[in-house]
């Protein structure tokens, strides 16, 4: 079992889902966040002052899927969060120890769809 | 500052019963309460300018918020000033063919000393009406369209689409004869404007949201209308509220004079806003099975454009059917508009004030109660001239707003384009077209 | 349109002196001047619905801001509709054994040519008041109560309870003898209704929120208070200042007639909203260790409220006075409302209202200053007589207001019910009742 | 209540045809007339304190905004019962020396039945604008004053350094020459107070602002300004929106009678408000690349101020050119004293308030028109004498309110602390100083 | 040393975190999140359009704990977040590595409590 | 490949991210979240009734580095959000079994940076 956690541009939120449910893949948890990364921010001004902003509104997934998803899953969210430009983000994978379902109590590789 | 104040001090104690001699002096004249009156009218509509930037900033995204409100200022301020320039000149200068007014630009040749009072008080309260029309646009083209491009409709409508339809029907309400136009030659009524102010703003957004096209992301590619709802519904209802208040002002502010008829007018203008809410709550409960709020508040704006063109003509039974008409018509409207016609007008602008003010001033025609105002409606035994007098009004505006609208937005179009491109319309428009948020800390769900 | 717009200008060419033979014409009568009074001052008071829409907004939580928003609109709807068709016939009309007016139902019988321009002014400012009194009970049943009942109770105070009572207080103000009620034959002092629309809403929202129960989550099982904070206090406070500036409607205009008691009367109502201020901010700091802004805000409603009953009757010194002790009395008051009755009252409706309606009500008794209004106080060595009948009117507006609410949520409660499911409570009743979010795309910490 | 309504219907009903006998009763006199607007003009006017709460809650951030509002509230509060105790006395009492008022403290020995109706309404619209002063400096310490210093500061600022800079410009105007300072004494022109009012509000903000210095992060180490952007954008477009609306009780008000020039002047401050936005957004444009949004709410207000002191005496055209100028001006003092003089002013109130009303001030000696009010200026052939009296205004405006400013909030800062820690600072003062939040449930990003 | 991340209603947060009182732990950090899992989101009409919400407004709670803390943990979620009906959630526990705790500079197991 | 994850005050974001820069760490994504640990939170007053603030407001980081990053990373965190009063917070570091960044396909220890 694997956490995949996904930083993409907000405006990409939707493409990504909808290639994730043509994967087959339909949970996923989704938080705002701002990010810092290669794309280097931009300035803005208010009221004449020079405001930086490094830290930029992007979407955080979370996504928990079994061996056999990984790959669609990095796939998928790489063809929906692809734009080519600086700030597209960045994908981890991260090993899941054990689930739990609260509702069934399911543990392990059940848990997970 | 105060400059005769010692001196009514000196009056108040000295004329404990004031003789006849006093009288000339010592009374207020009607000319000048009627300054008061239409000075604080004006001021009551001035005040829908917030009651606009409010109901467009709620019924829209948090990111186009900051976008909004200065569309909504930059009506009011370039409003004014082109108003004062050019368009009271066109709208109620020396009529020439019915047409169009020719003196009078920048307020040319009045006097303060002698009449201007009166001219610069009229003035106040037209250019606010004016202000009115222009602001309505806003809402419609709402969340896509370029900042430089909206100001300068902004600018054309004040200076000439308004005025010139404005003098068409209302020409010689400062001249007389002088300056009077085609349409009020026939005998067409539209007592504070649904037509002249609401619909010529609804039809112009109109044809702002049909060349513009949908919000990205507003149909499906199949078709399919997707809500987008607005980002901050009390706003929105504030903004109700102060539209509502601000009525008070555009309707029994109309009569420019104080007399007994502002009363009922409030009244009827009251009646039709709260009949506007219940009808489209109803229609809306009814056929989507919940009692939506965003339908019921504009409801009540549609019952409050509905009445206006009727306000001094009909019965407050009268005002309370037309209200609940327009609500129920608003919301069939909003919908015909959004799922059939497929035009995206983010609050409903086309609707509440185009449709809903046409409805209104045909309504004069069938509910123009005796013992109210002059005319006499089919209700109540009137002839059915009335009705064609209303329709040709009702369709001139229409012609004339929308096809105005259509070359406008067309021509800016063909030139410096009236569309944000997809990717600021995404960001929104706050952070591309003026560099800043509207909410900068607090945390927005971007995607929605 | 501004039908005698040309005319007067005319006018005022011609009249650079006017000669006494145009006098009829050319000076503002008396009772034009009054119908514009009244009904800029009803205009004013109509925005208080914005007000309280604000406040009970900011008080409650995020997620029941599109229902509070709802009740509000839908108070003045059916508010006005109602009592234009029942309630002012009930409060206004011929008078049958002091309990209940019979005639002008629809305004039927009123001939707008002769009379009618007052009467239809005056029904204005009746209407808006009736809908303040409605008004304040969904800040006291917030956040729980099913919205179709909602609707029901609306519609019987407009229609019903709070017309019956006012016909008691103030049934002659419209007819004369002919429409008097019971209590001013007593010579019960309620200038501008403390009593007759602040504490008939206070007592009603007392009797709903006692039968809804509080919200979940307000007490331990042990019965502890817990906060539960208003979500936007910045909206909160805008819509304290906006009753504030109404209030200049409510009390003022309650004249209906312009003359030099309405300075005073403004003066009176600004000094007892400011003192109440200070009051529940010295009483709030001193009891609770910070300066807390919403009782702060509430204490301004509370000063308001108790100068409402006395605003003709007592000096700037006594509105001050009174306006402290209502302010405080309003902090003591939601304290022990919350902790010792355990009535869970979101926005303070029954304090604020209820109790400082009372309180007010009661000091006209004892401050009601000689030079100012017609009756003397104990204060200034008046009767006690006028002390017993200001408390039999308070203590019969809390019997009829607090048993009417009684059965009327009672009935409800056995028949369709008037509290939302537990379920509905914690997710919102904004989703379940009206399929909406107020604050769609922010994020909101839904737990709080 | 409505003590002669019953009266007014019989009144109504008879009175078809008024005959002359009739006159003394049945017309408004112009004393009972000029009451009713300054009352009107003193509530428009005492709205502005909700414009000024919501701008300076829109532009500074979410964690302060209960704080920002608190203040708000507090000025009004304690400004209303000290100008009634003691400040009115020293601004209109009778004059010693030019100098200060020495009557009419707690509006002792007037009696309401002669004259009185008079001098509580002339009071009231008084305590509105000494409320407004004591409002601007909020925004100048915004974000980290200790809120008991403000409300000292706030007491004396309202009871002595207003009253008495208000003594020397328009003492008269109540008790005439008996009341007359030094300054009107010289020919001095400030119609409506942009220095009386608004600039005595911006140098103590300015001082307030020294003193306190910038708030933490504002500057880096290196001396570069740093944006620190306003959580809530569409509430201070609101109160931008709500002060233009309540502009036209402080301009035109300040006739305090109802004749013909209340319509120009309103119409002046109109053209000037717009201007001023027109103004601040093409500077911005210009300077920054962007049409910014808060700049062209500024300017709307700098317009507005800049023509409070000439509203009376400028012509429209002239209006627009003082309003263009100060929208400019406003963005070029904003840039100044926050780059070269880096005194940290969150909402500008130094800019708008201070600059703009002495540019305002001095703008009447050369805009003067004939035709409008009484002077004549440098461009219309006028004396430079008149320049020279409105510098002297300005300049003892200056040395005043500043001076003041510096004792006021420098012993402050010796004796109990201006200013907060720097832990509570960058928590937000709502916690610390009022155990609450604004906006307890939104998520908001804390560190910008 | 493990980290657990459960995503469970909004409304189930306070019995959560009673029944982690009880089991003696104090220590987590609480965010918001949309989700979508089994619980398949709802439509409701904005103006009489359909809006499908398919993210559900979900909190999402990590809890960094020490081995022996991992069963009571998992037990005190699962019973304050249950309901039995869908859209009960989920929980993930993942290997921590290492651990800080900034004032103390007390690394490992000792950083966790 | 590590992931840290630091929970901080949120008065001291703008340290930290100083001393990330400086020890060359430039990647990094910031939520908002509300947290217990030992801080037992505080208790306000709210029209004169007693709430309890558990759960503080607090900034959480998460920074994807390489291994020879962890190290630096940790200490320039560490310094940043120290004030050596309780609630100065933790820090996790947890094994990233993969990673890809999205716009150039880059995966593993390159897709890092
Ligand atoms: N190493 C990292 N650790 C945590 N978040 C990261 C990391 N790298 C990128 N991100 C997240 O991804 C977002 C996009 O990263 P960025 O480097 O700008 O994209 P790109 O590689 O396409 O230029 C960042 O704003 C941040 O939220
Ligand atoms: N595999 C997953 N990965 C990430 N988040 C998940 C996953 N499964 C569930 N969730 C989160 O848990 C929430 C509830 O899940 P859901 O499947 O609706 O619950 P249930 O299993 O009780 O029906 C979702 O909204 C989502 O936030
Ligand atoms: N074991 C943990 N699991 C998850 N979050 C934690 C844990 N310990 C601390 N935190 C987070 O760190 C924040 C600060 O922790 P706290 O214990 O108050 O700091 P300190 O150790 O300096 O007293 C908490 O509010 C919480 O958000």
């Amino acid at each position: 079992m694997k956490l995949v956690i996904a930083y993409i541009r907000p405006e990409k939120l939707n493409d990504v889902k909808e290639k994730l449910y043509a994967a087959k893949i339909y949970n996923m948890s989704v938080t705002n966040v701002l990010g810092s990364g290669r794309q280097k921010g931009f300035t803005e001004t208010y009221r004449g002052v020079l405001k930086e902003v490094n830290l930029l509104k992007k979407v955080r997934l979370e996504i928990g899927v079994n061996e056999d998803f990984v790959q669609p899953c990095l796939k998928a969210i790489q063809e929906g969060a692809y734009t080519g430009k600086e700030g597209d983000g960045v994908i981890f994978v991260l090993e899941i120890a054990e689930a739990l379902r609260i509702r069934t109590e399911e543990t392990g590789p059940q848990a997970m769809g | 500052m105060f400059k005769k104040a010692g001196w009514f001090l000196f009056l108040v104690l000295i004329l404990s019963s004031p003789s006849l001699a006093w009288a000339e002096d010592s009374f207020l004249t009607q000319d000048r309460a009627n300054i008061l009156w239409t000075l604080l009218a004006a001021i009551l509509v001035m005040f829908m300018q917030a009651g606009f930037a409010m109901v467009e900033v709620g019924f829209t995204r948090a990111k186009n918020a900051g976008n909004i409100l200065m569309k909504n200022l930059i009506d009011f301020a370039f409003g004014s000033i082109l108003f004062f320039l050019l368009g009271f000149g066109l709208m109620f200068g020396t009529d020439v063919g019915g047409i169009v007014g020719t003196s009078l630009f920048g307020l040319k040749g009045v006097n303060f000393a002698s009449g201007g009072a009166w001219i610069l008080t009229f003035w106040f309260f037209q250019c606010v009406f004016c202000a009115t029309a222009s602001t309505i646009i806003s809402g419609g083209v709402a969340e896509r369209m370029k900042f430089p491009a909206y100001v300068i409709v902004s600018i054309v409508v004040s200076a000439l689409i308004y005025p010139l339809f404005g003098h068409w029907a209302w020409g010689s309400l400062l001249l007389g004869d002088e300056g009077s136009g085609w349409l009020e030659g026939l005998g067409f009524i539209d007592f504070a404007g649904s037509t002249v102010v609401h619909s010529i703003g609804g039809w112009l957004a109109l044809a702002g949201a049909l060349l513009l096209g949908p919000r990205t992301g507003k149909y499906t590619p199949d078709g399919t209308s997707k809500a987008i709802p607005g980002h901050n519904i009390p706003l929105a209802g504030l903004g109700v509220f102060i539209l509502w208040f601000g009525w008070f002002g555009f309707n029994p502010g109309s009569t420019t004079s104080v007399d007994g008829t502002i009363g009922y007018i409030a009244v009827n203008t009251n009646l039709a806003a709260a009949a506007g809410v219940i009808g489209a709550m109803l229609a809306a409960w009814l056929r989507f099975g919940k009692p939506d709020v965003s339908f019921s508040l504009n409801g009540a704006l549609a019952g409050l454009v509905g009445i206006t063109a009727g306000c001094y003509e009909v019965s407050p039974v009268g005002s309370i059917l037309i209200g609940l008409m327009a609500g129920i018509l608003c919301v069939i409207s909003v919908e015909f508009l959004d799922k059939k016609l497929k035009i995206d007008d983010p609050v409903g602008a086309v609707s509440v004030h185009g449709v809903c003010g046409a409805f209104g001033t045909l309504a004069v025609g069938f509910f123009a109660a005796p013992g109210f105002g002059d005319a006499t409606g089919v209700f109540y035994g009137g002839s059915f001239k009335l009705v064609v007098t209303q329709f040709i009004g009702v369709a001139s505006g229409f012609l004339w707003a929308f096809g105005c609208g259509l070359i406008l937005f067309g021509l800016l179009k063909k030139s410096m384009g009236i569309r944000v491109s997809k990717e600021e319309e995404i960001k929104g428009l706050d952070i591309e077209e003026h560099g800043m948020e509207a909410y900068p800390s607090f945390q927005i769900f971007t995607t929605e």
